[in-house]
């Protein structure tokens, strides 16, 4: 199976299963790279449909404090592009879900574009999300991607106009990649559901792939509106603000309960059940 | 001169627009909004009368009497942009942008700064057309630069201190880009160099061509040729295109950029990109950058704040490549030492920064003979270095 | 405005040369020097090319938009002088002072300073011209204005910390007087304002008058008429004078100086000589001085270096009495107050100094209402105030 | 006898006696009032011919650090005119020299011209020296002095041009005081015998009136030589060296060595007692 056919089936079974997808987003070798393993493992074992997986870099623009911060530690400690491919092949192999790497333009330009593709594929991963490369400048990425069958999907955001939102929709694959809000990622800001709402009707009304939400989801309820209007909910900053501080076992418990409290979030409740939510 | 093409590229491979998507339609809008000011003649009648009455300009070129030491030289002219409103280039550009944040109805300007000149000139303007001013700076410079963030201060702005990566003004500039795209609508954003995203570099080097068109004019004016030579420093590298941007077209007048050195172009002490970087994308364009191998930012140094910056405006490694300008460097001691010659000798304090095309510019009119005219840009004021010379030479 | 009668005396009584005889001959001499400098077009044509390339001048004028905070005010019109090189209107005059120097042949040039601001603009032309520079400093004024002494040192000037008297201006002024006393023949002394004996208070009006000159036209130009008032601070006078002199035959035209008052006018912290003085000699010439009954002169107190001075130029003292001028007096805490408003408003940093003549020129606009047309000599950049600013705030 | 005239007593007195004319300088209320009293008694006592005695002023532009210093003490004590004139006016009742008041123009001008003049008459004073009034801003001075018989000697300095000092010599009442060497008051910097020998001689050939030599005359070298090329020797500064940081009689006792130093100075070596001199 191709990158993209592998994220199509981990879609479709959440679908078949009736529930949203869960896009947890760790950053590779934060908090250093045992416990980034074993955090990966957790991502696993908690159903996890997607990850997304960062490759550190020290000046992400698209990044806000957390992950930047997360990125820096990583990086202290020699965390590199090959190291975070090693990482996505041990998912692979343990036979954790679809890895979607994400990394800026720049280390994959100094790797070389084919050569980086090549490594996606060895890695077995899904394809990459690079956030600083606008579909303007993609034509390099996708001419090595697509043979590959490695996904590249799309950012909106709520300042994409509308006729472009559907343009972006249309080219991404494996799923549309829609932000929350303005700004950068990080737990502090909200999402602005009221917009997620609309446009998501927009896409839908156009384009049949699936339409994940990402930055600012970091609460079961955030998550849990996020599937009721979209596919995929996406959680960085929170995990990574979740385990702050520790490492090992430790971050990997924190992880497992703000994991499971997603993994809730996004299965429907069953109307018969409705008054255990409340009890819980 | 012209435009970059469609996406934002000199050349082949310089430029373009590698942002985030909540930024790209920002860009676009900005391309816009410059494009139809550009067009309007009213436009650039409120620039020029604000460059003259604001600003100061036209700023005046200056036959250095004694800088050479040797009679022997090449006539060696400075290009005063120290006389300037705030004290360096950075304002001519900072007018522009401010008045085309004011025609697009931006209720609010950011702005990254390092040694903190273009934080005052981005505060100055801000001031002056009534549009408060939020400017990013490195936690680290804003420790060392303590007289700029009080004058930012005094001039209204909000400055706010940036803890992430180096901690200088590569970070303030990331933050400056993740807060605007926090608030993209209300908010414009005033780069202080031709780089960043297009149209930055192009926008920054049209409001930066005032420099080169004066000087032009006035060294024919004055000496009835041009120049042999024309040197300036590169930071970012807007102060040397504003000055290039005045004599690209004539095939005879050599161009020089001239880079920090720091410790050494072959240490790890330096903020060449040119000289000593490899091409890569950063702040938006591709162009030359000091990175490691595995693509991550490298750390820079050079003793002067405005130069101590890892990537270099897109058309530099434009003009590079096409061999139609030269990029050298000068290190720390000898942009030192001409910092103080250029004091001791003609009366003018210039910026550090500044003192490295100096120091080059006159080692070159020494090369040419009597017979070489040599225009280099004094790109600011040294005022805001003497405390920080003052230490060093105490060492 | 002509020159002086022969003994130096503007009108009946104020002017004059009150020096010691070892100094006669000297100030003699230098008028002798001076009248041929100044009947000599070439001697003019060097300077106005030092103006317009070394200092940057015509120094533009600027309307202000959003000072008077109302649109029922004046048009209030600044006068650049803080874009000069070093920052003010001093550097007019030692550039016309240093090239007389440089035409009697003197090997050595001394001068006084307060603030800085006239040692910095001495240092600066003694560098330019490569004749050696001795400034004459209070040792307090040394302590506190810590910065401009590294700037002179910088620009290659010994730095000569004075420790009689109050250690500020008035005896670094002695000391000056009193070190020219000593070496008549080789030293060139230039003095920093319309004051001393006869011929300073004219040849250095004379050297600012530039000032004036350039603005009335340039007021004319813009604006098609007069302005209605011209204002200007007073220290020892020199911008004033240089402003005024544009405009003394221009009978309608109001001339407005304005004294530093400091803690206040009737308090014993001021420094408004010609508002609480009475006629008195000092540092050569007859004027109004700040003194006891018993003839002494006395401390004075402003907030800014430049204007606390216990003495006055005996032309001012000439324009008041005769009525042609009118001078007020705003406190420390108005100066204060406009300094702030300037940069926030205006996206300008204003020198201490000219605060004071802003805050009274901004009342006037007020008063004056929309057809008033209130031009101001903003004599000078305030980025060597900032630190005391900012320390003042801090209380 | 009017001022004028006790002056030209006391050098005609000391030309009759054969010896040079000795003129100590003292500013009034140093170190403090009545060590002030007494250093004027002591100046008396030795034998001076005329006592040169300063007002107290804040910035005498004519003097070096020395008296500079003393005038700042003498005024935070509160020596003003009217105390100058005491002192002045003691001396005469004690029977002492003619007293020449040395003051910067500015305290004269606050008193006003007559009544000053007034106050020099009743005080007994034989005139002043006024540093700071150049000839041709004497006027004023002049018709309030001269009716009065007050001098008003001028200062020649070796700055002033040939012609110029001889029309000063010839204004000059009393005596004309030449300034040693260019420069201000003080004992630090030596006086130019060999400028003052030409300029003496100059004056003399043309102009028939006693010649002091001021500023800089601090030993009795200095003070032999002085009275060797002119009439008088002026010393002011090396006299307040002598007592500075003393008072009362300490300070009194060390003028006294200082003056008998000057005192012996001024007297010609008798031609017999020429081995006299190199065995002292
Ligand atoms: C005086 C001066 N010159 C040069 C520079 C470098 O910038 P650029 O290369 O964009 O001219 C700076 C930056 O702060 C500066 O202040
Ligand atoms: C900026 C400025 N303005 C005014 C003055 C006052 O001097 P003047 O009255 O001679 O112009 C000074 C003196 O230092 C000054 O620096």
């Amino acid at each position: 199976m191709t990158g993209i056919e592998r994220l199509d089936a981990a879609f479709a079974r959440a679908r078949a299963e009736g529930r949203g997808a869960l896009i947890p987003y760790f950053c590779a070798g934060d908090p250093d790279p045992s416990t980034s393993a074993l955090l990966l493992e957790e991502a696993a074992r908690a159903g996890s449909d997607v990850i997304e997986l960062g490759i550190p870099y020290g000046d992400p623009l698209a990044d806000g404090p957390t992950i930047a911060a997360a990125a820096q530690r990583a990086l202290a400690q020699g965390t590199g592009v090959d190291a975070t491919l090693a990482l996505a092949d041990g998912v692979r192999r343990g036979g954790g879900p679809p890895v979607l790497l994400f990394t800026y333009v720049n280390p994959i330009l100094q790797y070389g574009i084919e050569g980086f593709a090549d490594a996606l594929v060895a890695a077995g991963a899904a394809g990459a999300i690079v956030p600083d490369v606008p579909i303007e400048e993609m034509g390099e990425l996708r001419t090595a991607f697509a043979p590959r069958g490695l996904a590249l999907p799309l950012l909106i955001a709520p300042s994409t106009p509308p006729a472009r939102a559907l343009a972006l929709a249309e080219a991404s694959d494996g799923f549309v990649y829609v932000v929350s809000r303005l700004g950068v990622t990080g737990a502090k800001r909200e999402p602005d559901f009221a917009w997620i709402e609309e446009r998501v009707a927009a896409i839908r009304a156009h384009v049949d792939r699936p339409v994940a939400i990402g930055f600012g989801i970091a609460t079961g309820a955030h998550a849990r509106r996020a599937v009721e209007l979209a596919d995929a909910a996406i959680v960085g900053s929170a995990l990574i603000d979740a385990y702050a501080g520790t490492a090992g076992e430790e971050a990997a418990a924190r992880v497992r309960t703000l994991l499971a409290e997603l993994d809730a979030a996004r299965r429907p409740a069953p109307r018969s059940e409705g008054h255990d939510r409340v009890s819980r | 001169m012209r435009k970059p093409d469609g996406r934002g590229y000199f050349g082949e491979g310089f430029g373009g627009r590698f942002v985030p998507e909540v930024l790209y339609e920002a860009l676009a809008e900005l391309e816009r909004g410059m494009d139809a000011a550009f067009a309007d003649p009213s436009f650039w009648a409120e620039y020029d009368a604000m460059l003259r009455d604001f600003v100061g300009r036209p700023s005046p070129i200056l036959e250095t009497t004694r800088l050479t030491g040797t009679s022997e030289a090449a006539t060696l002219v400075l290009k005063r942009e120290d006389l300037n409103h705030t004290g360096a280039h950075k304002i001519n550009n900072t007018v522009g942008q401010g008045l085309l944040a004011r025609r697009m109805g931006k209720k609010r300007i950011i702005a990254e700064t390092g040694a903190g000149q273009h934080g005052v000139a981005t505060a100055t303007i801000g001031a002056k057309l009534g549009i408060p001013v939020d400017v990013f700076m490195g936690e680290l410079d804003v420790e060392r630069q303590a007289l700029n963030v009080y004058v930012m201060k005094l001039l209204g702005a909000r400055v706010h201190p940036v803890s992430g990566g180096t901690r200088t003004l590569k970070d303030a500039t990331n933050e400056a880009f993740r807060e605007w795209a926090a608030r993209v609508e209300d908010t414009f954003y005033i780069i202080g160099s031709v780089v960043g995203a297009h149209p930055y570099p192009y926008m920054v080097r049209e409001f930066q061509k005032v420099i080169g068109v004066e000087a032009r004019a006035q060294v024919l004016e004055r000496y009835g040729r041009l120049p042999s030579d024309v040197v300036a420093c590169v930071g970012g590298g807007s102060n040397a295109m504003g000055i290039f941007a005045g004599f690209v077209g004539d095939a005879g007048v050599r161009l020089w950029g001239v880079e920090a050195a720091g410790h050494g172009l072959h240490s790890i002490d330096t903020a060449a990109s040119l000289n000593a970087g490899t091409i890569g994308v950063l702040h938006g364009s591709r162009s030359y950058v000091l990175q490691t191998r595995e693509g991550q930012v490298r750390d820079t140094h050079s003793i002067s704040a405005g130069l101590d910056y890892p990537g270099v405006g897109p058309e530099h490694a434009f003009l590079k490549d096409s061999g139609r300008a030269t990029y050298v460097a000068v290190d720390d001691e000898e942009a030192l030492a001409m910092f103080h010659a250029c004091a001791e000798r003609e009366g003018i304090v210039p910026a550090l920064e500044s003192a490295h095309a100096l120091a080059y510019a006159s080692r070159l009119a020494r090369e040419r003979g009597p017979d070489g005219l040599v225009l280099v840009n004094l790109s600011g004021r040294g005022d805001k270095d003497v405390r920080q010379v003052a230490a060093f030479d105490e060492r």
